[in-house]
């Protein structure tokens, strides 16, 4: 088994190369992908290697993911690259009117095996058409597959179970943690675009998260263990399929349940984390749960008001101590 | 074409341009009664655009209409009863009656499907032209639109990156004067979209849409075009509709006079004084509609479409 | 007092016809909207009466949003229709990335004064191009506002408001209810941008609802209460600003919460309500909270199939049933 | 035009792009020791577009421009300190720091605004004309784009549209040979933008778009025929950009020569070789970059961005 200590941005292209090699219908397209080997650097090598089944396009979204549609249902693979999370919008109607319905509307008859690959978040100094966490407006759409990759190893993996699925599947990654390394086994077995997973263990609280969040989480639950509160974390990888079954079982240990993401809270999908838990074991919880989000508002490019606003480790361990500890007494 | 195959050649036009017609004036009896519910747009005086075009489209092609789809489709060969039940909410082989009159695929009859978002197929269609061009089939994606859907973005998105991958793609933009209850030319500054298509430096060309041969004719070099060279092509098919934009519009914004003008050009009133054969026509007629009685009886025996499966198949994968 | 018995659609028009009225710097265009008096008949005469201030587009939604947005900063008073909902989607780069972030991130030097109306919803045969029920993911958006009309008056009112308002609004009529009557009174005051309302009183549920799905809920409410159930209706009426202290006062009395819409469940604003709900009172809650929408899939065209999808008046009497009375017995 | 005033005139221009380039040189020394942070999209080499513009253009014209919009604001007339500060994420009178370097607005200069979507801004400047328009101000909504930008579908959405509403909208085509790290001709079938223009039926010139004067007698017609025929015009200025797309891009992508070559045709190096008055083009050059080091000092002085107020002003009404 092959396993290579690498960057996120580098699993990412080691997905890609291994689907361009292992299915000879797979293409990927996007803005500078090509020959510049992409804006931040996911295709490099890529053309060279694969030739004209990676190509670059016009900045044209919308074409470029209809594209990617009909290619798909006419027996292509499409990995096709949103160079931002925030262009999605531009492509919107594309990607929930077209693509979203296409296999159920046809019955089967289409199948729109295509994969969606952007990055997103915001980080210091980027403005408010560049930073958004958008993830939300997604998963609320039948019909489409959304996950976020936290770590090196899921952006390999996830990528690689994504462009497999038969699904149209959308991977948002995470710029800022494009450097971030991790030993990822290059042949492991291929993964099912499902799965949440538990990412540390600890009987005090339930710390659901997904994507970049996952690191600010665990970074908060490092000044948590020095205070003797042991938070479980749990990187929910995919929206969609939603895995809740570790959450529940360890809310049924913990009793205590927070979400945290960088989206802004309100609409955000920490909603649905909330309520389904409620729903599902109301009556387990021993304290209100919490949403850990940005706050409500655009994301200004100031780093000193962008980070007022977004769910910083520090504000992430400051909310979760109040949860376990709400009268503001030390737990321990 | 000798003299004997002219009128044979001719016949087979008018019939399935018939088809088509008595097929949408069922269709409008089916809203009447209830028997189909919801918003439908017909193609009525259009249908020389479909059946001109699908005369030289191959099995391999793939095309894409809008909700004004009946008659590409049944051009393409779908099936008549099918079709009906689909548009009758019925458990049809199509979709099972998921896509409804302005919504439905057959990619089995190399009909990719309508779309009901104006301009949208446009770029499904150049994605569906790129993957036979990757697959060296020989084959083109074709999509047709209204006059009107030259004005959305994604249609222009997509004409300049056909020209640019060089991918075979045939739009076919059908100007039937109308944008829903606005004239075309209240909305529209380009005094034809052919200019457009140069811009992109797309070869175009303008034709007589009420003509089933000279749309074929287009098609044809169309086709040759994107197959030959890899360009893309623009056809823009002058036509008109004899109907409402959808089955409720009162047409009040029809000029005087206009119908009847354009109900002298239509394809089926011209193709039958070219055929000038009272005889011949009036057999067509009479058989196309035995056959619709036929094939409306098979629909209305599918059952409806069953709520059972109202959830199944939203994915390939695990359902949730 | 001028109260007339007017239709929802009639009510739009007669707000339209107020606002053109009132502000010489309102503008109103759409497709359709002007030579053919509007695709529902919203803006029937307008052209007449107001000449060029009222006029068609072409099929153009991103470029009328951004029009709309130039406009508006640049000081007159657009009101622009998207004929379905569905199509906001084609306009989606321009709703979130441009008219949301104007204020904010001018620092108040660009006033987006603009309403964005739409209408939504499925209606037997409608295709899943023109049937989704989308406010989600525009109450996400920081920087809107957002209200959906239940019924003629807040057709009238809400509309007013959001016209008269500095902020970018966007409003949801529904056409199933297009034809419904109500006494409207046209000279009342102008109402805020703000504002959720209690449509009935009962001492056994709270449903919180909004748009078409509250004339649903009445009509099980009606059910519910000759089985002996008493349920208290929220309309929220407005997404953004959100007002929950009706729902607070309620649930305070009844402990118990059910949420119903008829956009699909999963991310749908019901979560949102469910996790306001609990995360303020979740103490006071005697049973798990209920989130009543479409389920979650594309929306098919056969009224068979659509009807089996969407929270029908028996799907929620009969949900609000079990959760009043969970063990089945008949509560009375 | 006397000889006298010939080189008083072409100074000023001069005066104005070196602006522009001693500015955005000090904000790429800024960027390195981290008083910016954040990626940053320089016009170096394209000044003499904003500043050719901007000579004619009035105050009550709206201008909105890219991400690469540095240029013109400054020809605006924003203050520098103001830009500097809103750059350095400081408390800045323009938008207290939350536009940043690629997406700020100064109204009150006539500067709706940069735009970081590529070809987002071209409706909104629609909607400008727009409005002017209803309020016969005798006055135009002006938008640069990137060559890149004729590719996105709002943008001939709006040419269509502002065409069909007869709108007084002026679009700025800075074609600098790149769309981020790919050629334009890459990307673009179209032989020429001012193609484009012609199938809306609007009028077009191709200038030269390292001439201010040339620039400026262009945007001369265009503001004329928009405002005294309501009709849109658009100008495509050929241009190079001489330094990277963003601030972190080391453009591998160049052939060797084309930046040498480049340079011997940029504004600058050519108006002070027909200038031809070292003397006086040294004397502009050091009074810029003295008040250039005076408004960084101001700059400097103002509070970095205060977080309290970050969640201030989202809304004109009630906060929540
Ligand atoms: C994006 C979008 N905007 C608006 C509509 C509503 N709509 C349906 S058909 C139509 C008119 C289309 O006119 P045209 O393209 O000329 O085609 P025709 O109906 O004449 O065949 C409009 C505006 C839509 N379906 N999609
Ligand atoms: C909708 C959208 N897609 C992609 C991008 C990323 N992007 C930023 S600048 C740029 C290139 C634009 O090229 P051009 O229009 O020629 O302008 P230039 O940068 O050369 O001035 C791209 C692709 C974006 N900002 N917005
Ligand atoms: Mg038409
Ligand atoms: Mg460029």
């Amino acid at each position: 088994m092959s396993v290579v200590e690498i960057s996120y941005i580098r699993a990412v292209n080691e997905a890609l190369a291994w689907a361009l090699a292992r299915y000879p219908e797979s293409i990927i397209f996007g803005e500078d992908v090509a020959l510049p080997n992409g804006p931040f650097g996911a295709t490099k090598g890529l053309r060279a290697r694969f030739d004209e089944r990676v190509f670059d396009t016009p900045i044209s979204e919308s074409a470029m993911v209809g594209t990617a549609l009909g290619a798909a249902v006419s027996g292509l693979r499409p990995v096709v690259e949103i160079m931002y999370g925030d262009f999605l919008l531009v492509a919107m109607d594309q990607i929930v009117n077209q693509v979203a319905n296409a296999r159920y509307v046809s019955n089967g008859a289409l199948v729109p095996r295509l994969t969606i690959r952007t990055q997103q978040g915001a980080t210091p100094g980027s403005c408010a058409q560049h930073s958004q966490s958008l993830e939300a407006l997604f998963a609320h759409i039948p019909g489409l597959r959304v996950g976020l990759a936290s770590n090196a190893v899921d952006a390999y993996e996830m990528l690689r179970a994504a462009i497999a699925s038969d699904d149209p599947v959308l991977i948002f990654e995470s710029r800022r943690l494009y450097a971030q390394k991790a030993a990822v086994a290059l042949d492991g077995p291929l993964e099912a675009v499902s799965g949440s997973r538990v990412v540390a263990e600890g009987g005090d609280v339930t710390v659901v998260s997904w994507g970049a969040a996952v690191s600010d989480v665990l970074t908060a639950r490092t000044a948590l263990d020095e205070r003797g509160v042991h938070a479980t974390v749990v990187d929910l990888r995919w929206l969609s399929p939603l895995d809740l079954n570790p959450v529940f079982d360890s809310v049924a240990r913990t009793g205590r349940l927070a979400v945290v993401h960088e989206a802004n809270t309100t609409g955000g999908f920490g909603g649905e984390i909330v309520a389904r838990v409620v729903e599902e074991m109301g009556s387990q919880l021993t304290a209100a749960p919490v949403r850990i989000g940005a706050r409500d508002c655009r994301m200004p490019a100031a780093p000193s008001l962008s980070a007022a606003l977004l769910p910083t480790p520090d504000r992430i361990a400051a909310e979760l101590m109040t949860l376990v500890a709400p009268t503001g007494a030390p737990a321990s | 074409m000798s003299t004997l195959e002219a009128p044979a050649h001719l016949l087979a036009l008018y019939e399935q341009m018939y088809t088509i017609r008595a097929f949408e004036e069922q269709v409008m009896e089916l809203l009447r009664i209830g028997e189909i519910t919801g918003s439908t747009h017909l193609c009525i005086g259009q249908e020389a655009v479909p059946v001109g075009a699908s005369a030289v489209l191959q099995a391999s092609d793939a095309v894409i209409a809008t909700y004004r789809g009946h008659g590409w489709a049944i051009a393409r060969g779908v099936p008549l009863a099918a079709l009906f039940a689909e548009l009758m909410g019925r458990a049809s082989v199509l979709c099972d009656g998921r896509g409804g009159s302005a919504y439905f695929m057959a990619p089995d009859h190399g009909f990719l499907g309508e779309n009901s978002i104006v301009g949208a197929g446009v770029p499904m269609a150049l994605g569906a032209a790129l993957a036979r061009r990757f697959q060296r089939r020989d084959a083109i994606g074709l999509v047709s639109i209204g006059d009107g859907a030259m004005n959305q973005g994604a249609v222009h998105e997509s004409l300049n990156m056909a020209a640019v991958l060089a991918v075979p793609l045939v739009v076919v933009v059908e100007n039937n004067g109308y944008v829903e209850m606005t004239p075309s030319q209240a909305l529209t500054a380009k005094p034809a979209h052919v200019r457009a298509a140069a811009a992109y430096g797309i070869e175009s060309v303008l034709v007589d849409g009420n003509d089933p041969d000279a749309v074929g004719a287009a098609v044809e070099r169309a086709r040759a075009t994107a197959i030959g060279s890899q360009r893309p092509f623009l056809i823009e098919a002058e036509t008109h509709r004899l109907v409402g934009h959808y089955s409720g519009d009162l047409q009040a914004y029809r000029p005087p006079g206009e119908l009847d003008a354009a109900r002298l050009r239509e394809p089926l009133v011209r193709l039958a004084a070219t055929i000038s054969d009272d005889e011949a026509t009036d057999a067509v007629r009479a058989r196309v509609a035995r056959l619709l009685a036929e094939e409306l009886d098979v629909a209305r025996r599918v059952p409806p479409a069953n709520p059972e499966r109202a959830l199944v198949g939203l994915y390939a994968g695990p359902e949730r």
